[in-house]
């Protein structure tokens, strides 16, 4: 049973597409990188999973369960802006997450809230600070005991000491119980530990999914002289030129030509690369 | 801490046993510190350790407490920026309804010191086009007009505040290259703070770390971590161990 | 809590994957001795308490490490050595080998060396000895 | 549920308590003063019937002017509890959340959309209008212990008499709630959805006036021309004329003409009271009539009141549910 699958789903604000023919299944269990550049509709997306949005073309189902404009029980959502009720107490939220939920686990929440340093259970919501209320947030997501979670950009924000408590919750919460974990960030260090499978989207679409390992092993980065490119076998992504150097990012690409120097690339340069065309192409969209 | 022998002067900031108290306690204690000139500073610390504080304190929005902060040789007064120096807040505050060539002409009649050439010349880097309204414009394009308008008063000291937080990737690479490339070609002392210890990695060369209103560490990056440490892991180092101890 | 008999530790910056890290850090610390037939390997829940990295890659070094015959899973308990790498030239402090490596380092140390200066050194004399060829 | 939507509305709940126990009280002790004062004057039999009571010279008078703002006052603040509570609670009941983002946490917790919405109205509604229901019986008992001294001497369909009496009040609660509540959940805006509340309140609270509405209890009452009745029945009158001899009423334009035209003879002198009552009768005019909605009949008026403003909360509230139906 797929956590999360997507058939042809698309959302229109208006008149602009946020996310256009998206199709793609989750494998169980993984942690995702929902990657992609601003405004290419990774959050429309997140919010659809999570059942707050309502696509106008596709569906989308969890767990084998079509979503039909209410969220799944066993799926758990964090929004960027940390929607909290800030004149509560942290006690007093908990209990309100009790109080909607018929699945709760208290003892989750006091547990993943005793990992990070310090949070005073009497301290209204709106006195914590920024990571604070993250982890609270994200403790009221794990109280609901999902089996997918669903975490828009968790660790913008954050300093980096809550970043490293902030994954090892989110990590633990996959050793501990197996949940299948789908992030969003646009700080590409964050993901490079924690993540097995990627999704990257642009302009609404999906360009690439699958395992880290394996979407790395598919591509090429070639560096080679500037004249020559002809010899070169596979799929451009994109690349960079500068007077006498290009250097490509390639798709399924053949045995690196005499003059050339090929090697795998790394997430970063991966995403960079689809991103770069990603731009272009918006570019000369824009241009023509 | 080594205080460099320069005239106060040619200092982009100095720091005098600075102290700032708010009314919920001290944000800044007992502070001294040296930004030396022609750096790229990274600005580093968990929250509320008083970065925000001490950039405050360095535009001249806030006062100190104790203790005496110059920049280049002159204490801030509180009355507007020093002309040397250009400061861009973390949510880049521009007049949405304004085009970018309204917003540029805004930064002309209000700073004397300005240069419009220089400031249309980084925003047409940018490719971003003159007649286009501000609230319009992407995240990344927004940060370069922001950028734009703090680089073309001239400054001496540019300070920034979490500048690239919501840029995605390729935004942040851009965005970052183009910014060091300007400081480096005129000379710029740039103070960037931010969350994101790896993007100031390879760009930043000298650690201003905060915790819990105190220096930890102070110094080019190259001086501090003579074990070949990146400046991640050195700033990280030190947070940690700082945060265990006031646990302990 | 009782923690395995090892301590990963991840280089976010070196540009090698966790996952190979992890293989790594158990086939040297078997080498050395720190890990001998019957330990049990730190629990993946374990690993991510001291590190935050992803508790499946842990759990696929390990099965490397199973495949490779080196460790073995026994369900519901953890994962355990089987066997040991070590031998009496490198396993303990005070192995001879080690010793005598031991004595090399200090006198380069003595002589001014920086960390730099030992490892290309080091490095040098190994590809002499062991050409590429010849290692797996 | 509800234990956190209790929470959530702490405040209101604090404030509509803090107004039940200030306000009861107030009403109490203002009664128990009025009935001293009463007495002291020697005026408490004059309750019944002031116009035919015997009381000491300008006794009466001098209580209604020393009274007068009091009654007022507490008349006042039973019009306008409906608009406070649309303004206060129904207004950034939904709007306040969605102003925050905070109905993306409710919205992706186990409760439905819909349970959440009831309960968040049930209980920011139900105490608002006990509290509103207890004031204004509370207010209607001290003014009847002032009885014809007080406001009740002008009636039933005295238009403030009739807004906080029978079950009125609570129908334009209802509505002014609706209406707020929906704003909020269209505008997301707080403030937008407070002041554009009140607005529309206002204006519709009077362009919609149960008394118009409630003309469909009008019953007919008609004497011969000329015949005085024997006693006028207290009531609402809303139109009067003349009938013809079959009964039709004559139409009021050539009434009137009709009517000046009998009140002098040809010869152009006033005509006498005789002359006057045989020229009507000579000009087809047999009946007196004057439609009234008598005094017995105001609750069904009531009622007719709080339908209409009830059928536009329910539809206000139907509107509030699409909303957030569509909202994320």
């Amino acid at each position: 049973m797929t956590p999360l699958t997507a058939t042809a789903v698309g959302k229109r604000y208006r008149t602009r597409w946020a996310v256009r023919d998206c199709s793609f299944s989750l494998p169980e269990g993984k942690v995702v990188a929902l990657l992609g550049a601003n405004g290419a509709g990774k959050s429309t997306l997140l919010r659809m999973a999570a059942g707050l949005v309502r696509p106008t073309t596709g569906e989308l189902s969890v767990f084998g369960t079509p979503l039909r404009g209410r969220i799944h029980p066993d799926v758990s959502f964090l929004a960027q802006n940390r929607p909290l009720y800030r004149d509560l107490t942290v006690r007093e939220l908990v209990r309100v997450g009790a109080a909607m939920n018929d699945r709760w686990s208290a003892d989750r929440v006091r547990e993943v809230l005793a990992l990070q340093a310090g949070v005073d259970h009497d301290a209204k919501v709106r006195t914590l600070s920024a990571g604070s209320v993250t982890q609270v947030a994200i403790a009221m997501a794990l109280g609901r005991l999902p089996r997918l979670l669903l975490l828009d950009e968790p660790l913008a924000d954050l300093d980096p000491l809550a970043r490293e408590e902030t994954l090892r919750i989110i990590m633990a919460e996959v050793a501990d119980r197996g949940t299948t974990v789908v992030m969003s960030s646009h700080v590409l260090a964050d993901l490079r530990e924690v993540c097995d499978h990627m999704l990257l989207v642009d302009e609404g679409r999906v360009q690439v999914d699958g395992d880290v390992e394996e979407v790395l092993a598919r591509h090429r980065v070639l560096v080679g002289p500037v004249t020559d490119e002809s010899t070169v076998e596979g799929e451009l992504v994109s690349a960079t030129r500068t007077q006498r150097q290009s250097t490509l990012l390639l798709k399924d690409a053949g045995p690196a030509p005499e003059g050339w120097a090929g090697a795998e690339p790394d997430l970063d340069s991966l995403v960079m690369g689809y991103l770069r065309a990603s731009r272009e192409r918006r570019a000369s969209a824009q241009r023509g | 801490m080594t205080v460099p022998r320069q005239s106060e002067a040619a200092l982009p900031v100095f720091a005098q046993a600075v102290g700032k108290k708010y009314r919920r306690g001290w944000a800044l204690r007992e502070t001294s510190l040296v930004i030396p000139p022609n750096r790229v500073v990274a600005l580093v610390g968990p929250n509320g350790a008083g970065k925000s504080t001490l950039m405050g304190l360095t535009t001249g929005m806030l006062r100190p407490t104790t203790g005496a902060l110059t920049v280049f040789g002159d204490q801030p007064t509180g009355k507007g920026l020093h002309p040397a120096v250009s400061y861009l807040a973390q949510q880049k505050p521009l007049y949405r309804q304004f085009t970018v060539a309204d917003t540029l002409t805004f930064g002309g009649r209000t700073n004397p010191s300005w240069d419009q050439g220089y400031a249309e010349h980084l925003v047409e880097q940018a490719a971003v086009p003159m007649n286009a309204r501000v609230g319009t414009l992407s995240g990344g394009q927004r940060t370069r007009v922001a950028l734009a308008l703090a680089l073309g008063k001239r400054p001496r000291l540019l300070l920034l505040d979490e500048p690239l937080a919501d840029l995605d990737p390729l935004a942040r690479e851009t965005v970052l290259g183009a910014l060091i490339t300007e400081a480096r070609a005129h000379g710029i002392t740039v103070v960037l703070s931010s969350h994101v210890l790896a993007e100031l990695e390879g760009v930043c060369d000298h650690l201003v770390l905060l915790h819990d209103g105190q220096v930890l560490l102070a110094g080019d990056v190259s001086r501090l971590s003579a074990n070949g440490m990146s400046l991640g892991e050195l700033a990280l180092h030190h947070m940690r161990a700082a945060q265990q101890g006031v646990a302990a | 809590m009782l923690t395995g008999v090892i301590e990963f530790r991840i280089d976010r910056h070196s540009g090698v994957s966790t996952y190979m890290q992890i293989v790594h850090q158990v086939r040297q610390a078997m080498r050395l001795g720190l890990l001998t037939s019957g330990d049990r390997l730190p629990s993946a829940r374990e690993v991510v308490d001291a590190t935050a990295v992803n508790p499946n890659t842990v759990l696929k070094a390990y099965r490397e490490l199973e495949r490779e015959g080196l460790v073995e899973g026994r369900r519901g308990l953890g994962t355990f050595v089987t066997k040991s790498l070590a031998t009496e030239a490198t396993a303990g402090d005070d192995a001879p080998l080690r010793r005598e490596l031991g004595r090399w380092m200090g006198s380069a140390r003595e002589g001014g060396l920086v960390v730099e200066d030992v490892d290309a050194l080091y490095s040098a004399v190994r590809d002499e000895h062991y050409p590429a060829e010849e290692r797996s | 549920m509800i234990w956190a939507s209790l929470r959530l509305q702490r405040l209101q709940l604090l404030t509509l308590l803090g107004t039940l126990v200030v306000g009861a009280g107030v009403i109490v002790l203002l009664r128990s003063n009025m009935i001293d004062a009463l007495d002291s004057a020697q005026i408490a039999h004059c309750v019944r019937a002031a116009d035919q009571c015997v009381a000491p010279d300008g006794a009466v008078k001098a209580f209604r002017t020393t009274w007068s703002t009091p009654f007022e006052t507490a008349q006042l603040l039973i019009i306008g509890l409906p608009a406070l509570i649309g303004v206060f609670i129904g207004a950034p009941l939904f709007a306040l959340e969605l102003e925050q983002g905070t109905h993306v946490l409710a919205f992706t917790q186990s409760v439905s959309r819909t349970r959440w919405m009831l309960s968040k109205l049930v209980v920011a509604l139900v105490p608002a209008l006990v509290v509103l229901v207890v004031l204004q019986h509370l207010v209607g008992w001290w003014l009847d212990a002032a009885g014809s001294l007080g406001p009740l001497y002008n009636g039933p369909f005295n238009r403030v008499n009739f807004a906080i009496q029978g079950v009125s009040p609570l129908g334009y609660a209802l509505f002014a709630f609706a209406l707020g509540t929906f704003l909020g959940a269209l505008t997301r805006r707080t403030l937008a959805a407070m002041t554009a509340g009140l607005v529309a309140f206002v204006v519709v609270r009077f362009a919609v006036s149960g008394l118009v509405t409630g003309s469909v209890f009008a019953e007919r009452r008609a004497t011969a021309v000329g015949e005085v009745p024997e006693q006028r029945e207290s009531g609402l009158v809303l139109t009067t004329g003349w009938l013809d001899a079959s009964g039709q009423a004559v139409p009021s334009d050539r009434a009137s003409v009709l009517n000046q035209a009998c009140k002098t003879t040809p010869g152009g002198s006033p005509n006498t009271e005789e002359g006057y009552l045989a020229c009507l009768r000579e000009s087809g005019f047999a009946q007196n009539y004057w439609d009234v909605i008598p005094d017995s009949r105001a609750w069904q008026v009531h009622l007719v009141d709080v339908a209409v403003f009830g059928v536009l909360a329910v539809v206000l509230l139907a509107g509030t549910t699409w909303a957030l139906r569509r909202q994320s």
